[in-house]
């Protein structure tokens, strides 16, 4: 019996300790790199009021779609928010949102694993969503209550900037393609995206894998993710051990 | 990312057949890319000018989600589900591309790396703002766009000159929201190419036909003319 | 790195036979380490718990240049060039190792990834202050020291209690300049185990032979003795 | 005749770019993606009052330790100043020093190469790095006449900490295990540390690779840095093409 032995079949388990109102950041774009297993699963625990943090959320009918299909989302922080049904809660004060560039997104999460505290970045400086003037949340009637805070600036090199700090989340769900049981992932083309900047970003990252392999199957320099920052590992439905 | 967000607004085009199509501007924008050159294909009008690159130019796509060397989309039966390009298409990769996480991808965006960054546009001003992400009634997603427009070497908008009720999108300043400000470097439209100058368009290049009182009509912002330009 | 800088100062040992040698200071730290943990080991005695890690207890070993999974030195003849450690010299991967580029390895560290991060030291203070990059009359270099004592869920320091002269590496305050600012969790000494609790030591165990007596003259800083602590 | 081609078998003018005076960033970790030809072209191109940007000079004898022992280095940049003719120069008035610890000099690179103008950390908080006491700077009786400037401190989530900047250079050298024309890099091992930073950072980066192979040759995911940050490809001394 190995010590280190991140694998389970027992999804459910796995996916319990996430509470009601959790923050949980998912990979994938589109759905290249999307954990739809592990999704499936959280909706099916009836989980909700969770803050997702995720590039998009119901630009596919699975994923993040589901959740806010389903009403889970209380409310989201990224680029896309593109399901209907998001939309709608939002509108009628159920739901918040903070809009970020795809790029300063990806960057605050691998902030928040990398130990930086915040950075500077010109994206968005000079915009709404830098400003102060980007409604976070409505109210019943579709009126804005309340608004994104308005982002510090600096100039740096000639150049305005704002002050974008860490984004640091409870949980992560992550898709690879390979994973051994330390949890060493190897992920494939372009489903790597924002895999490996959630898990970084997360206390507990919890990860489904394509394929699950013997430790020393990935070799050292295509371990696109080192174990350490991994807690758990599932099967993805369809794969087979 | 949907293809209804973040790129153009719907636009006329020329009733008299002067100017150029949609993809007549993907084609004259596609003229000045350098050969060898490294580039990103925003929504919109953008997307058209991957038709108008030829392989032997070795100009290589980058997509936000993480790709250099993205090529035409895949044949049907033979999508392989973890290549998609930005606009979540299947695609397949030209010989030398390589594939990334999206922080080194923007990264490679903010850092000045890419030659070309081409965007749509639903209001270009003659100080270089750009509104390209949100457009009264619909629900805001921004996507990479104000990523987009920071740090690559040149920043080309394409889009038509004008929207639907024929008003102008080149204007003094835009009245959506920002996508990024001053961060324009050329403008390509079905009508001319143009150049921001401040307080005005510099007018590069007339499209085939386009009178100059026709370029004066619509835009909203003053025009510059070149020297010797009738 | 060279391993004259950056790690302890050269020490003296309990003459009478007393306390731990400078492999009993490693041996005992190790049995602190839990098993299947992630840790890195700095310059000094730090460097000799490698050898008291059994394989069975799966303790991964980070090395700041870039690797999770360094094993033991390469025999004679067997040394690959792109495998050292961080002092440089040649070693080998264990199975399931990782390798990576300094940007991500510092950022496990800082990250707060690594379980441990266990280094030598040349002065340490109760309020967990940390000295062991510059001393006197040296070339001053950091390397990776300021890096390891941010962020590693554990912060331990292995050195000898005195230096050569008989003067007390456990201060009230450290006089040489700070690598890391109340960062100390844990200190592993020829004497004992201690744990920095703001105005003293906190004495978790004496090493063997080692008297009370012997302790408080060795040791600048107050101690704190554990109720039953006769 | 491909349009892209960054290979070039004439490292003296490749080199010859580089003029007196200019900020060099070098990779490598010991010997591991170590770019000696390219230090060795520097040399015997003569050139001198370089700032490198490296993590120690001195350490080995060849690459910095040889920029440093023939007295090239004007200022060094990095963790670890081993050379004794570079303390030497740096205590009698001829050289400078900016002390950083090696992860806030890669972060720093990294930072440089991403568009991020600055980023708060926590490391050297609290020390002489920080406080503005750390001499730069020494007369030729070897006492202090100029110190690193004090970073900016910020309390961020509880934790204080300083303001780095972003570490632009103008040249980086770079070892890679193979590169293809488009200027695709793969490393091996731990020869990979300071290489990819280096490159981003640098606005030319010049490689010396043990192996140069066909466009396609290494796959897409094997790509550690891909060509666009690449501008000229040398091989390594005594590797075959």
């Amino acid at each position: 019996m190995p010590v280190i032995d991140k694998f389970t079949d027992d999804i459910g388990s796995v996916v319990a300790q996430i509470p009601d109102g959790a923050t949980l950041a998912i990979g994938g774009f589109g759905y290249a790199g999307l954990p739809l297993t592990l999704c499936d699963a959280l909706c099916e625990a009836d989980r909700r009021d969770l803050t997702i943090v995720s590039n998009n959320i119901g630009g596919e009918d699975r994923g993040g779609g589901r959740l806010a299909r389903e009403g889970r989302v209380r409310k989201f922080v990224g680029s896309f928010p593109i399901a209907p049904v998001f939309t709608e809660q939002l509108m009628t004060g159920r739901a918040e949102i903070e809009l970020l560039p795809q790029g300063t997104m990806v960057e605050r999460l691998r902030a928040a694993g990398a130990g930086i505290g915040a950075f500077y970045t010109a994206t968005s400086v000079k915009t709404s969503l830098a400003d102060g003037t980007y409604p976070s949340r409505y109210d019943a009637d579709g009126h804005p209550v309340a608004f994104m805070a308005p982002k510090e600036t600096r100039e740096i090199d000639g150049r305005l900037m704002v002050l974008e700090y860490a984004l640091h989340v409870d949980f992560a769900f992550v898709k690879a393609h390979r994973a051994d049981r330390l949890g060493n992932l190897q992920f494939r083309l372009a489903a790597r995206n924002f895999n490996p900047a959630v898990a970084m970003a997360a206390k507990v990252a919890i990860v489904e894998t394509e394929e699950f392999v013997e430790v020393g199957d990935i070799e050292p320099d295509d371990v696109h993710l080192p174990g350490l920052f991994v807690d758990h590992v599932v099967l993805s439905e369809g794969a087979a051990r | 990312m949907s293809p209804a967000i973040g790129g153009e607004a719907a636009g006329l085009l020329a009733a008299d057949g002067a100017g150029w199509s949609r993809e007549g501007v993907a084609e004259r924008a596609r003229r000045d890319l350098r050969s060898g050159s490294f580039v990103n294909l925003g929504i919109g009008i953008p997307q058209l000018v991957a038709d108008f690159v030829e392989p032997e130019a070795e100009i290589y796509i980058h997509s936000e989600n993480g790709i250099i060397g993205a090529g035409p989309g895949a044949a049907e039966g033979e999508e392989d589900a973890d290549i998609v390009d930005a606009g979540k298409r299947h695609i397949t990769l030209v010989l030398g591309a390589s594939t990334f996480d999206s922080a080194l991808s923007f990264a490679i965006m903010r850092g000045g790396h890419l030659d070309y960054s081409l965007l749509g546009g639903m209001e270009v001003a003659c100080n270089g703002d750009l509104a390209n992400w949100a457009a009264p009634g619909r629900t805001p997603g921004v996507g990479g766009a104000m990523d987009l427009v920071q740090g690559a070497k040149e920043v080309w908008v394409l889009l038509l000159h004008r929207g639907k009720g024929g008003e102008s999108k080149m204007r003094v300043r835009c009245e959506l929201p920002l996508t990024g400000a001053g961060v324009t470097t050329r403008v390509y439209t079905d009508l001319g190419v143009f150049e921001p100058a401040g307080a005005a368009f510099r007018v590069i290049e007339r499209a085939p036909g386009v009178t100059r009182a026709l370029l004066e009509e619509a835009t909203e912002a003053p025009l510059e003319w070149p020297e010797p330009d009738a």
